[in-house]
């Protein structure tokens, strides 16, 4: 049990540290890399929560894609090959108050409620019970999310190709 | 393992962290000795000797003297590079490699984490090579290296997909994610293997074995670091032994391909022969032979295929390895729905 | 063998053609030889299997029904409802095994005539692409076990009809054909969707099995007779749509302008059976008035054929409407109660019309070579006043042809006679129950006039001269591999493979293994009940046997004096029959009838609501505008003075507001999240509980 | 395996559900401010990601601490499959606004404004 206090301390910290750093750095790559760590403090948090099914696709899909992405984004809309990638901000000032009062009462909310925990929901292994409920109960949802990723691949690739036929015909 | 461990030491991290540490028992001499083999390969087959001095028998020591020379070597970082970044990319990339190799189950009796989604573990944290490299490239500040680097991950972005569901077809046909119950599948015999289990699974490896290829980036899908082309890739400005680490990335990424391609497909730790020769410390050496006759395949390949041109590397990739891989998965669910 | 391995061959024979179907579609062309000998070779496979099937179900478990099945979609127990799943599956009774070997074999030996027919054709691979998922598809309705999966693979057979007979889009013909089958068969469809959700409303499941079992013991939908007939009578729209039934038959005749081989597997053997499958399949909850229904349906189905046929002159439509008239001949059957005769008229006629298509197709692509060699593109190739005397030129299809001929005119020893006979008994029988004589007095008209056209269509073809000598000695007879379907399908029309008494199928195996299915309808609406009516079948049987040969010979003789002999001479002929002459020929003005009714209906109702809309709804409209315009000068008035002050008041009140508000409306995305979640952090006071 | 936790207070000593939750406020926060705050849209879709992160979190928190079965991490996953969605179809969005105004900040994208 104390390892496990240590080890939640460890990755919240890490969490909530490179979170930070992903919105308070000037220097847009760093943000981007900032964002890994957060996520995988977070899928270390679903591990400690036993979710190890989730915490691997959070690594995988996060870590292995959306952040890809997202660099990949980054490094081609912004000027390339200087360091300097300062990105601006907007009324800083009274949005970062706003968002602390948010973030006071969403705290203060959250500790003030009954949730009603049952402390004993320890599961074994996920796998089989997801994938269990993944083709029974949420089969619908399953078949509409294949074809909302299909609808998204389809609709990435078109624009993509629309950029490119446009800067060809440039 | 870990509550063996326990036992003798007097806290329980530290027996954690010897646990976790074993791999690398493993991972550096054999790096040591997978560079010096390349190089030997690479001049026989070229019919030359290859290193010979340094040591005695075969120039066996060359590669030591090399690290030695590279630790001692001046840790350059370029001027106007992001220093921060620099600096951690390649411990970074070294990290997402050797975490990887905390769910290979080396022998019936060791495997770093019980994780139950070990092969779907892997392929998730190799992911975070391909951030390092981008970061590596992106901090040089250097247009070869962000070319590099930005190649390089597409590359390997790509080929997850295949390998991704070819690994699927192996989990397809085991139902299990865990890489220790796939191992205990495979005991018995060679003809217990999975490769043997269906025609599909066979084109599963085959599929497998050229998608690894070109996430660990060997010939011919090695354009990343193609010199002729883009000088060094990713890793152009590194020197010295942030340079080694990366090459310590990659051959240790070589490894882990070959080690989970022997798990998913030749039976991890299992004797060919049965009963004979098998053990929990003849695991352990057959799961390292495994894993070296891989490697010595990749290096045979990369003195015999020339290398490809980037869109072909994609055409490759996307038009065929997918679509075959997708096809695949489904023979290889019919094949276990009727028999 | 057990039911196991039985019904895994059931399931390659379903999927092997579905493989072999993406196989070419995606790779045909890059196969050898186009991957002909893949869909042949894969057909080949299942016509084996089916074999396997039918020997091993007949022999050793022939009065059993195998069904394998799954539950695909479970919806739990559902409000007002009651518990809904529906399960997928297939099950293997007798009737679904001899399908599933006439089906295949048929489907095997047009794949392998269609390897010479459509040699070097443009979209060669695509061809037996297609007709590698016609035969997924026909194999699906045959073991399918719900209605549900019936439907789709329904749809799935006209689909790949619609593909086939569309194969030679590039003319005009050919795609309005295919539309053309397309949109009426839809017309039937649609009658059976209807029909099949009736019954799932009723009993939430689409198994038949149940269904029967539920209705067995009393249930029926929304607790009417009457409902139950509509059901009845609604899928049996389906039927009507696929088998050409009156008044949707027009589309099959069209249906020639595809390849002759399909025309042979899709427009004779198979799908058009499908509908005859069905009511077979369904023939458990069909009432007395449904199953008069059909009768009736199936008797003027039979007659118009038959009198079409008589008149025409492209071969191929001589056919097809031969192919409506003993289709038509089948659901009468079914409909009186002779299940088994109908049945076995399905198996018995599916080989020699099959092998009739085959035939007139080895005599068309003879003809189109030998006008192809002469360059000439004008003269018709299916036209048979352009044939004649082939005799001496196509020896092996002119013996096939005579074969399919006797057979489907009913002489005895063929196995026509065989299954014709048991028809014509069936409806004496029924008559001798019901009163409804008029049903055997058509059928046995039908069978007279059947045998005439069948015999005009082979004399013209083959015997006396040919009508232009000077391509006679271009016309040779077709490779092996068209003529050894032809000579396989000739010897299946023999009697003796269906009952070794060539005057009584009864003592065949046919018989002992197709059972009429016991009704499950309720008692007040049963169809004449089955051992009454075999009563009054067995007492009519040698009376119909001795007329059937007699007006078969009758119509045979007439042929011949008429088109041989001469002794009688056609054009006179048709001038004396005159006005009937025409109807005839002109397909009974079905075609026009359906032009000036359904189409011109359409586009009439159409005309009449512009009219209505232009002149009355718009007319209220303008009206009340007019009134409007009145009513609105007035009030203009009033506007301007009080209302007006009024206005500019608030307005000036609302710019005022507005000058304020427009602080808000930044424009920016983030400035509107902020206000989200400010209204987010309101609603959370006002609401919160503690 | 005995620390000297004692004078650590009951509350930091076990983390609870409650901790997870704070966790994910702190994580939701810090997105929306990123969301509100950033002019560059990359940067806005990473505060996404962040607060989708935070809600994910809340799921298998409340998974692992009620009654709630798997619901939790199934509904995990479609959020991350969404994400991967939306990712893609906003960066290619992103590159699509680049090309035409030569820019990703959200503010200067104001063509529809007046």
């Amino acid at each position: 049990m104390d390892l496990y206090v240590l080890f939640f301390y460890f990755f919240a910290l890490l969490t909530v540290i490179s979170a930070f750093v992903v919105v308070f750095a000037r220097n847009i790559v760093h943000a981007a890399f900032a964002l890994m760590f957060t996520f995988f403090g977070v899928a270390a948090l679903y591990v400690l929560l036993y979710a190890d099914f989730v915490a691997v696709t959070q690594l995988l899909v996060y870590v292995g894609g959306i952040l890809v992405l997202i660099i990949f984004g980054v490094m081609l809309t912004t000027r390339m090959f200087s360091v300097e990638m300062k990105t601006g901000t907007l009324n800083i000032l009274p949005a970062t108050i706003f968002t602390a009062i948010l973030a006071g009462i969403l705290i203060f909310v959250f500790s003030v409620t009954d949730w009603g925990v049952v402390p004993d929901q320890e599961f074994d292994t996920t796998v089989y019970g997801i994938g269990t409920l993944l083709v029974n109960e949420f089969i619908l949802p399953m078949q509409v999310a294949g074809v909302l990723l299909l609808v998204a691949m389809i609709g990435a690739v078109m624009m993509a190709a629309r950029e490119r036929s446009k800067s060809q015909s440039k | 393992m870990v509550e063996t461990l326990e036992q003798f030491l007097p806290h329980p991290l530290l027996a954690l962290f010897i646990h976790a540490a074993l791999p690398m028992v493993i991972v550096f001499p054999y790096v040591l000795f997978a560079v010096w083999l390349e190089r030997k390969v690479s001049a026989h087959m070229q019919d030359r000797l290859g290193p010979m001095r340094t040591g005695g028998w075969h120039g066996w020591s060359q590669t030591i003297a090399d690290m030695i020379k590279m630790i001692q070597k001046e840790d350059i970082v370029p001027s106007r590079s992001d220093k921060f970044l620099f600096k951690f990319a390649p411990f970074l990339a070294f990290m997402g490699s050797y975490a990887a190799f905390a769910v290979i189950p080396f022998s019936s009796e060791y495997i770093g984490a019980h994780l139950d989604v070990g092969a779907f573990y892997i392929l998730a944290v190799t992911s975070i090579v391909t951030l390092s490299i981008l970061m590596a490239g992106w901090a040089s500040n250097n247009k070869w290296s962000l070319l590099g680097a930005m190649r390089t991950s597409a590359q390997i972005v790509s080929y997850e997909i295949p390998t991704v569901v070819a690994v699927l077809s192996v989990i397809v046909a085991t139902g299990t994610l865990n890489l220790m119950t796939i191992s205990e599948m495979q005991s018995g015999t060679i003809f217990n293997w999975l490769i043997f289990h269906s025609p599909f699974l066979f084109i599963a490896f085959v599929l497998y074995f050229i998608s690894s290829l070109a996430e660990v980036n060997r010939t011919p899908f090695d354009l990343p670091e193609s010199e002729s082309e883009l000088v060094g890739g990713f890793h152009t400005e590194y020197s010295g032994m942030r340079w080694g680490m990366f090459m310590l990335t990659e051959y240790a990424d070589m490894f882990l391909v070959s080690l989970l391609g022997s798990v998913l497909f030749f039976g991890g730790w299992n004797s060919p022969f049965g009963d004979f020769m098998s053990g929990p410390i003849w695991g352990v050496f057959w799961m390292i032979s495994k894993g070296m006759f891989f490697i010595f395949v990749m290096m045979w390949l990369r003195w015999t295929l020339p290398r490809l041109r980037v869109d072909q590397l994609m055409d490759v990739c996307w038009k065929y390895l997918i679509p075959f891989a997708f096809v695949n998965l489904v023979l290889v669910a019919l094949w276990e729905m009727i028999f | 063998m057990t039911s196991d391995t039985l019904i895994q061959l059931a399931l390659y024979i379903l999927f092997l053609p579905l493989l072999g179907f993406l196989v070419l579609i995606f790779f045909g062309k890059r196969l050898p030889r186009h991957g002909d000998w893949l869909g042949t070779g894969i057909l080949g496979v299942t016509l084996i299997f089916s074999l396997i099937i039918l020997f091993v179900k007949l022999f050793s478990y022939p009065a059993e029904t195998f069904i394998s099945q799954f539950t695909w979609i479970d919806l739990g127990n559902v409000p007002f409802i009651g518990p809904i799943s529906i399960e997928l599956g297939i099950m293997l009774d007798n009737l679904s095994v001899i399908m599933l070997v006439v089906v295949a074999l048929v489907s095997f030996l047009v794949h392998l005539f269609s390897i010479g027919y459509m040699q070097g054709d443009v979209r060669y691979s695509r061809y037996f692409a297609y007709l590698g998922i016609f035969s997924f598809s026909m194999y699906g309705i045959v073991v399918t076990h719900n209605f549900l999966m019936m439907y789709i693979f329904w749809e799935l057979v006209g689909l790949s009809s619609y593909l086939l007979i569309g194969h030679w889009y590039e003319k005009k013909s050919a795609s309005n054909a295919a539309m053309k089958a397309f949109i009426v068969n839809r017309i039937g469809d649609a009658g059976m969707f209807i029909g099949i959700m009736i019954l799932f409303v009723t009993f939430s499941t689409f198994t038949f099995e149940k269904i029967f079992d539920s209705l067995a013991i009393g249930m029926i939908p929304f607790g009417s007779e009457a409902w139950l007939t509509a059901a009845g009578i609604l899928i049996f729209c389906g039927a009507i749509g696929k088998s050409a039934q009156f008044p949707l038959h027009v589309w099959l005749p069209d249906a020639m302008e595809g390849p002759t081989p399909v025309s042979a597997l899709i427009h004779a053997a198979t799908m058009v059976a499908a509908g005859v499958f069905l009511i077979a399949r369904t023939f458990a909850i069909m009432t007395g008035d449904a199953l008069m229904v059909i009768t009736y349906i199936g008797v003027i189905t039979a007659v118009i054929g038959a009198i079409i046929a008589i008149t025409q002159y492209d071969i191929k439509k001589v056919l097809a409407y031969s192919t409506i008239s003993q289709l038509g001949y089948m659901v009468m059957a079914l409909g009186t109660g002779a299940f088994t005769a109908g049945f076995f008229h399905l198996v018995t006629h599916a080989s020699f019309k099959a092998g009739l298509f085959l035939g007139s197709g080895s005599v068309i692509h003879a003809m189109h070579h030998a006008l192809h060699k002469k360059n000439d593109h004008h003269t018709d190739p299916q036209d048979i006043r352009n044939m004649g005397g082939l005799k001496k030129k196509m020896p092996i299809t002119y013996l096939t042809f005579l074969i399919f001929t006797l057979a489907i005119s009913g002489v005895p020893f063929t196995s026509g006679f065989l299954s014709k006979d048991e028809i014509l008994a069936g409806t004496l029988g029924f008559a001798g129950v019901t009163g409804h004589y008029l049903v055997p007095l058509l059928a046995f008209l039908v069978a007279g006039m059947t045998a005439f056209y069948m015999f005009r269509l082979l004399i013209l073809t083959f015997h006396g001269e040919h009508a232009d000598k000077s391509r006679e000695s271009d016309i040779h007879e077709s490779p092996a591999v068209m003529t050894i379907p032809l000579i396989v399908f000739a010897s299946l029309s023999i009697w003796i493979f269906y009952s070794f008494n060539p005057f009584g199928a009864a003592s065949g195996w046919f018989y002992s293994v197709m059972e009429r299915p016991l009704s499950v309808v309720p008692a007040a609406v049963q169809p004449v009940a089955a051992d009454v009516f075999k009563e009054a079948v067995h007492d009519a049987h040698t009376f119909a046997m001795i007329l059937s040969i007699l007006i078969a010979g009758l119509g045979i003789l007439f042929a011949f004096a008429v088109y041989h002999y001469r002794k009688i001479d056609a054009d006179n002929l048709s001038k004396a029959t005159g006005p009937l002459y025409s109807l005839s020929y002109n397909k009974l003005y079905f075609d026009e009838m359906y032009d000036k009714s359904a189409i011109r209906g359409t586009l009439g109702l159409a005309k009449i609501s512009a009219w209505f809309d232009n002149t009355i709804i718009d007319g209220i409209v303008n009206g009340s505008a007019t009134l409007t315009r009145l009513w609105s000068n007035f009030s203009g008035r009033f506007d301007n003075v009080v209302i007006d002050g009024f206005v500019n008041l608030s307005a000036y009140f609302t710019g005022f507001i507005g000058l304020l508000l427009r602080k808000f409306q930044t424009g920016k995305v983030q400035t509107y999240i902020v206000f989200v979640i400010f209204s987010i952090i309101i609603f959370f006071f006002i609401f919160r509980s503690w | 395996m005995t620390y000297s936790l004692a004078q650590i207070p009951q509350w930091l000593a076990e983390p609870g559900l409650e901790h997870f939750l704070v966790i994910s406020a702190i994580l939701f926060s810090l997105g929306l401010l990123a969301v509100i705050t950033r002019r560059n849209v990359i940067m806005v879709l990473m505060g996404i990601e962040l607060i989708l992160n935070a809600a994910n979190v809340n799921f298998i928190a409340f998974t692992r601490f009620s009654t709630l079965s798997l619901d939790g991490h199934l509904i995990a996953l479609f959020v991350i499959i969404l994400a991967a969605a939306e990712a893609a179809i906003a960066l290619a969005i992103v590159l699509n606004i680049y090309q035409q105004f030569h820019t990703v900040n959200v503010d200067e994208v104001s063509t529809l404004r007046e």
